[in-house]
């Protein structure tokens, strides 16, 4: 069988039908539009979350208890590899919001640039381990700064896991009959999440290596 | 229409709901059986003082006597092991920590200390306070490892203490050397001294060294259940 | 009728995600939680179960909570995406019939209601029973019944499951049943969130009431570091816990909030949202926004714990200040998610029984909304003798003194309401009465507890204990109770005996403020909270205050036999309108039929139009075809 | 105003004034703790009174409503009546935030005044805390004030005594007219400082000075109490032997203690108790 073509459920279910006709409220364009106000919504409440992180972040450093902002010995680890985690996040947000805006029309360059974007995501994931491999200080000997950088940096690439997670689900919902491609409007959406997790990730940056 | 009733859907007979009922409470009690059992479980067993043998003064009171041992490890005591314990690493006293001593007496404690220094975080409690004399006997290792002994009212040094023996509501704060690392294996300083009870009551006793290691700044674990570093002093 | 309208009130599971290798359902989500929490606890601890390690039980909750959902139904939908199965919203139906649907993972709001309604009931029992030991443990000054160290397990793992219960009790089960009759919709926005919001609170539960056997945790609901960090094994009950339930709190109001924003029916305008929906947005706004923090916060503590950061520790650099300001921000904004649905609530059942329209609507709406915005600068009055930036402490102090006007707002416009009304003194209306009155207590005694200088006295003490009760059980419990009266025939097809309920109403009142109100004394003269022992004078107070308690249990006790025997064992079903009210959920036919409506009602006019001379019908059921 | 209406209102307002007098009058009789040992106890006295004056007659007037409401304004049994359809007024409503508001503002207004009133975080008269910093060292705050270290722990708290060498002692001794200013900080986890009698409460937190006045004005003993939650031994965290003395007996006192904490050194004063492990488990 074809790519496009929809895969048939491997296993037959005890007598159920398998498809109803629809009833108005689950129409395609409801969803677009609940998918749009929830996913503000659920970015705001993502906010939230992540300004206790830079909270702790500033208010630890602003207190440095015991003089154990920065222990002796904890640099920053290299801007460099910083960089380019918040680059690969930056490019995933950007390639996914490309194929979003092609997928009404051209499924296929959509199904690319969502690969594309997958691929950047997934390097990010292995950047972002490799730096947590060789930080050049451990987080066990105290010292704020250590704490909130493995903190704030790992729910953030918790984060990210999932979105990845979820553009996997994309790519393989874009097919013929998928749902990516019965709901287009609701795949813009999660864009949006992908920008924000890009967002926090390059104020993070900031935060983190240079303030 | 689809009209299905939002409860329970089918219509059983009554003796049908009423074992249902009937089980779903048993389940519940036999839940609320564990969940209450398990905080009203009574605690360590208590270690009753037996009548001095040492004459303190010319008190007429009565007089008793409590041996307790302090132990690094559940696993090292010497004097009083406790073989099925729970916590084998935890630092404790021995046997137990619930101590029952008489009213308006004298007694007259006994501690084989075997742990090494922890040492105190504020050097104030290295003094002794309430105790008969105001000072205690102490069998003790130097630093070339010989026994040598004595009478103290404070230890030299608030570094080297491994705990310390205190009823707060009597007053009565004792410091316990840590044994020497010079002193041979298996070596233990004995303190001994004496305080008062007055009227029957329940008190708590505890260590002022933070000696609870693994637990942020020490005070966690055997510092905080019963049967370890912390326990009861029944006077009755 | 017509197989267009197959669909249900919340979309049922599609037939391709039933079709996994395993069967999902409780049972496989039980036996995956014990693996999960295997498997877990194994990686944790290096491969071993170690004692004492934070870690491995850390990792073991998670595990097993995740595999729980994943064994209870939740992967399906996301692994039949990945597997590019085709995706409906709806299918032809449950798969699962009778009571075995509410053990199951299900799709429907009314379903959803209902289970969140027997978990509340069941942990609010355990809540209950922690109570009757705490008391139990007060008859003396010593500790003779629980030894110290296991009376703080308890009083934590009383205060926790309450707040478990206060945070969902009321949005859990009627928000989901009712809001989307309220506002005229057949759906939720999100309805795998909406049942993922409850499936969260079993392990929650489960979670917490498993810390005794690794010892518990002596912190209270506050957890406040770095006590915290010294207890064992058992606090990671409390995070992991508090994880779940904030995550539970955060999705159940993006649900709520895009259900209210986007789902309302034709000529369901703002102005006419029912002013318990009102009490549900501003409550699910709170907990949207204030769960993330919450969140976070219990990470960092995790973190601390099993990975040795030092987020709360001073001597590294941390900050316990840190989590009292975290853990505030979340938990002020907290509170006003328990007592904000019960506004609603009381607000939503006076007009009707007053039988009068709800006096200042408006205003109701801009106190809800006052209350939803103000609790977000008043969280450091729980700090004001922390020592942390004093020169904040009047900002503090007028902030929350500034909450009573909002909160005065809702007696307002009972007044307005109760005012040359036709008031029937049902059993739902003696409650919210009730709560009126023990709320205003509870609200003087806070205005106590604002005042810095004489919070310094108050702070921490039973005071403080007998205001949040006063709040939490005289106010939110009441509501709960007057809503479970109120809303039970619809929910359920069966009435509750009335006559067994004004019994109750009495009893538990009587009984409530008689246990609570003699701590205000026990706490401005001088017993702090959470002691397991107290100063010798104060027995006689504490012992009269046990006996009113055990009596106070004992009209819950009262309340769960009518509960029970009605829901049964009582052969009647209910009328369809038993109050004769205008709420359109009264208009639809008992028990409620599977599809909310058939066609999409269009409003024509508020809820609450009593005494209207030409009265309009509040919804124009099926006279016109659903939109398209 | 309809005649019935102004019946009802005249009938609710009489019967509020009459028992809110009553109320306020015997409020009034009240003398509520923490009683007058020092200028704190007696400055929060007097407004726990004043807040129980204010209250009174709103728990009246509400209580007063719902039950004048529920008695007058009943449904008749067995009928189906609507009440008259009003669906709010304007100027009430304006009206009763206004008084809500003015209420607040009088309430915020005394306690920002106390509250202002030590701006420069040395006013003893009616302090509990600085409103400024609360981080600093002994000798910041007014020169002859007395200044007490309290040192929590678990579980007991102790008071060093800067001015007198660093002098520690198991009970706190305070000097009658006194002005105190208080230090306190924990060596492990929080505490709460709490001299009942004396109307002062602060947190002890690791390597954090928190600083709290005292203005001390008959003698008497009074009880410390823990008041924040802090394990096993947190409820007898009770010391009942701390006492306010005369001048003579305390620089008595002073000196004995002097003499027999000789043989221990002990730093004057210390905010820090670290180190503590970096690392559990190790």
């Amino acid at each position: 069988m074809s790519v496009d073509e929809p895969v048939p459920p491997p296993f037959a279910h005890r007598g159920m039908p398998t498809l109803t006709t629809r009833s108005p409220e689950w129409e395609p364009e409801v969803d677009a539009r609940l998918a749009r106000v929830g996913t503000r919504i659920w970015i705001v409440a993502d906010v939230f979350f992540f300004a206790a992180w830079f909270f702790a972040f500033f208010y630890l450093r602003a207190l440095n208890n015991n003089y154990d902002w920065l222990p002796a010995g904890t640099t920053h680890p290299t801007r460099a590899i910083g960089a380019i985690i918040v680059l690969l996040a930056i490019v995933a947000a950007g390639l996914y919001w490309a194929g979003a805006r092609a997928i009404v029309t051209q499924r296929a360059t959509a199904r690319l640039f969502f690969w594309l974007a997958l691929l950047a995501g997934v390097l990010c994931f292995v950047v972002q381990i490799y730096e947590f491999k060789n930080l050049g200080f451990d987080p066990q000997q105290g010292g704020g700064f250590p704490s909130v950088f493995i903190g704030l940096k790992g729910v953030w690439l918790f984060q990210l896991t999932g979105a990845m997670f979820w553009l996997a689900t994309q790519i393989a919902q874009a097919r013929p009959l998928g749902d990516a491609t019965i709901r287009p409007k609701s795949v813009v959406t999660f864009g949006n999440f992908m920008l924000f997790l890009a967002a926090i990730a390059l104020v993070s940056y900031v935060v983190l290596y240079f303030v | 229409m689809f009209a299905v009733v939002v409860s329970g859907g089918t219509n059983r007979g009554t003796p049908a709901r009423l074992i249902v009922l009937v089980l779903t409470i048993g389940v519940v009690a036999a839940l609320l059986a564990l969940f209450i059992g398990d905080f009203v479980v009574r605690g360590p067993e208590s270690l009753t003082a037996s009548p001095a043998t040492v004459a303190q003064g010319n008190t007429p009171a009565q007089n008793a006597f409590v041996h307790l041992e302090v132990v690094g490890s559940v696993a090292a005591a010497i004097t009083f092991p406790r073989p099925d314990d729970p916590h084998p690493t935890w630092v404790s006293y021995l046997p137990t920590t619930i101590l029952k001593v008489p009213a308006n007496s004298t007694v007259t404690m006994q501690i084989d200390q075997e742990d090494t220094p922890s040492g105190l975080r504020n050097p104030f409690w290295s003094q002794a306070f309430g105790i008969e004399g105001g000072t205690f006997h102490m069998t003790y290792f130097d630093d070339q490892g010989a026994p040598q002994q004595g009478d103290f009212s404070s230890i030299p040094d608030a570094a080297t203490a491994a705990h310390t023996f205190a009823i707060p509501d009597l007053g009565v704060f004792v410091p316990l050397e840590g044994v020497n690392a010079a002193a041979p294996a298996g070596s233990m300083n004995v303190i001994t001294f004496s305080f008062k009870t007055g009227k029957a009551g329940l008190y708590h006793w505890q260590c002022f060294v933070p000696c609870g290691s693994g637990t942020i700044y020490g005070n966690g674990g055997p510092m905080q259940t019963l049967g370890y570093m912390a326990g009861f002093l029944i006077v009755q | 009728m017509a197989t267009a309208t197959l669909g249900t009130g919340g979309p049922t599971l599609q037939a391709s995600e039933r079709q996994m290798v395993l069967p999902t359902n409780l049972l496989t989500g039980i036996v995956l939680a014990a693996v999960g929490y295997y498997v877990g606890v194994q990686i944790g601890n290096g491969f071993g179960f170690n004692d004492g390690l934070n870690t491995g039980v850390l990792l073991g909750y998670t595990f097993g909570s995740v595999m729980f959902l994943v064994g209870v139904g939740f992967a399906n939908y996301p692994l039949a995406r990945l597997f590019g199965w085709p995706i409906a919203p709806q299918s032809a139906g449950d798969e699962y019939r009778g009571a075995w649907r509410f053990l199951n993972l299900s799709l429907d709001h009314k379903v959803i209601g209902i289970q969140y309604l027997v978990a509340m009931l069941m942990a609010m029992f355990f809540g209950g029973i922690g109570a009757m030991l705490i008391r139990t443990n007060l008859l003396s000054p010593d500790q003779l019944v629980v030894p110290p160290d296991k009376y703080l397990v308890l009083v934590s793992m009383h205060s926790v499951m309450m707040i478990f219960v206060a945070s969902a009790a009321i949005v859990g089960p009627f928000g989901n049943f009712f809001v989307p009759y309220m506002i005229g919709t057949n759906r939720m926005a999100f309805p795998r969130l909406e049942a993922l919001s409850f499936w969260l609170v079993p392990p929650a539960i489960v979670i917490l009431l498993a810390a005794p056997l690794f010892g518990g945790f002596p912190t209270g609901w506050t957890g406040y570091a770095p006590l915290s960090e010294q207890a064992g094994q058992g606090f990671d009950s409390y995070i992991v816990g508090f994880a779940l339930i904030g995550t539970a709190l955060c999705v159940s109001g993006v649900n709520m909030l895009t259900t209210v924003i986007s789902l309302r029916a034709p000529g369901m305008t703002w102005t006419r949202l029912p002013i318990f929906v009102w009490g549900v947005f501003s409550a699910s706004i709170l907990g949207t926004f204030a769960a993330p923090i919450l969140a976070s916060a219990v990470i960092m503590q995790g973190f601390d714990r099993s990975m040795n950061t030092s987020f709360f520790i001073s001597s590294n650099g941390g900050s316990p200040y840190l989590w009292e300001n975290l853990f505030w921000f979340f938990g002020h904004p907290e509170v006003y998610i328990f007592i904000l649905p019960a506004f609603g609530i009381v607000m939503e059942l006076i007009p009707h029984f007053a039988r009068k329209p709800l006096w200042g609507y408006r205003t109701a709406v801009v106190g809800l909304l006052g209350v939803t915005l103000l609790s977000w600068f008043v969280w450091q009055h729980h700090l004001f003798v922390s020592g942390i930036a004093p020169a904040l402490r009047p900002f503090y102090m007028f902030s929350t003194e500034m909450i009573s006007i909002p909160t005065g707002i809702v007696f307002l416009v009972a007044f307005g309401t109760l005012w040359r009304a036709k008031i029937s003194m049902t059993v739902p209306m003696l409650f919210c009465l009730g709560f009126l009155f023990n709320f205003l207590i509870g609200g003087l005694s806070g205005v106590f507890l604002s005042d810095v200088p004489s919070d310094v006295t108050l702070h921490g003490s039973y005071f403080s204990m007998a205001h949040f009760h006063f709040t939490i059980v005289g106010g939110e419990i009441f509501a709960i109770v007057a809503a479970i009266y109120y809303w039970f025939p619809k929910m359920t097809g069966r009435m509750l005996n009335m006559t067994l309920g004004k019994i109750h109403f009495w009893w538990m009142m009587i009984a409530f403020n008689l246990a609570f109100m003699p701590l205000f004394a026990a706490g401005i003269l001088d017993m702090p909270r959470r002691v397991s022992t107290y100063a010798p004078s104060l027995q006689g107070l504490n012992d009269w205050v046990s006996f009113w308690a055990y009596l106070l249990f004992a009209s819950m006790l009262l309340f769960a036999v009518n509960v029970i025997w009605s829901w049964f064992f009582n052969p009647k079903v209910a009328p369809a309108d038993p109050w004769h009210v205008r709420s359109i959920e009264w208009t639809l036919p008992t028990p409620l039929p599977r599809r909310n409506f058939e066609r999409i009602p269009t409003f024509t006019s508020g809820p609450y139009d009593y005494g209207n001379p030409s009265p309009r019908p509040a919804a124009d059921l099926g006279s016109e075809p659903a939109p398209a | 105003m309809t005649g019935p209406t102004r019946t009802h209102a005249l009938r609710l307002l009489i019967a509020w004034a009459v028992l809110s007098v009553v109320g306020v009058l015997l409020a009034l009789q009240l003398r509520l703790p923490p009683g007058d040992q020092s200028q704190q106890s007696i400055d929060e006295s007097g407004l726990l009174q004043l807040m129980t004056v204010i209250s009174t007659p709103v728990f009246i007037g509400v209580v007063l409503f719902v039950l004048y409401s529920v008695v007058v304004f009943r449904q008749k049994r067995g009928a189906l009546e609507d009440g008259p359809p009003s669906y709010g007024n304007f100027r009430v409503q304006v009206a009763w935030v206004a008084i809500t508001a003015v209420i607040v503002l009088i309430l915020a207004g005394i306690g920002i005044g106390e509250l202002a009133g030590r701006a420069n975080g040395t006013n003893f008269a009616s302090s509990n805390q600085p409103s400024l910093a609360t981080t600093g060292s002994v000798g910041t705050t007014e020169a002859n004030a007395l200044q007490i270290q309290v040192i929590a722990q678990q579980w007991y708290f102790t008071y060093r005594y800067p001015d007198y060498a660093g002098v520690e002692s198991l009970h706190l001794m305070l000097p009658v007219n006194a002005n105190v200013v208080i230090h306190v900080t924990s060596t492990d986890i929080l505490h709460s400082w709490w001299a009942y009698e004396l109307g002062v409460k602060a947190d002890a937190n690791p390597g954090v000075d928190n600083i709290t006045y005292l203005t001390t004005l008959r003698t008497g003993s009074f009880t410390v109490r823990c008041a924040e939650l802090c394990g096993i031994w947190h409820g007898n965290m009770v010391d009942t032997n701390g006492a306010v003395v005369s001048q003579a007996d305390f620089a008595t006192w002073v000196a004995d203690l002097q003499k027999s904490s000789a043989n221990v050194t002990l730093p004057p004063y210390s905010q820090y108790y670290f180190p503590s492990p970096r690392v559990k488990g190790t």
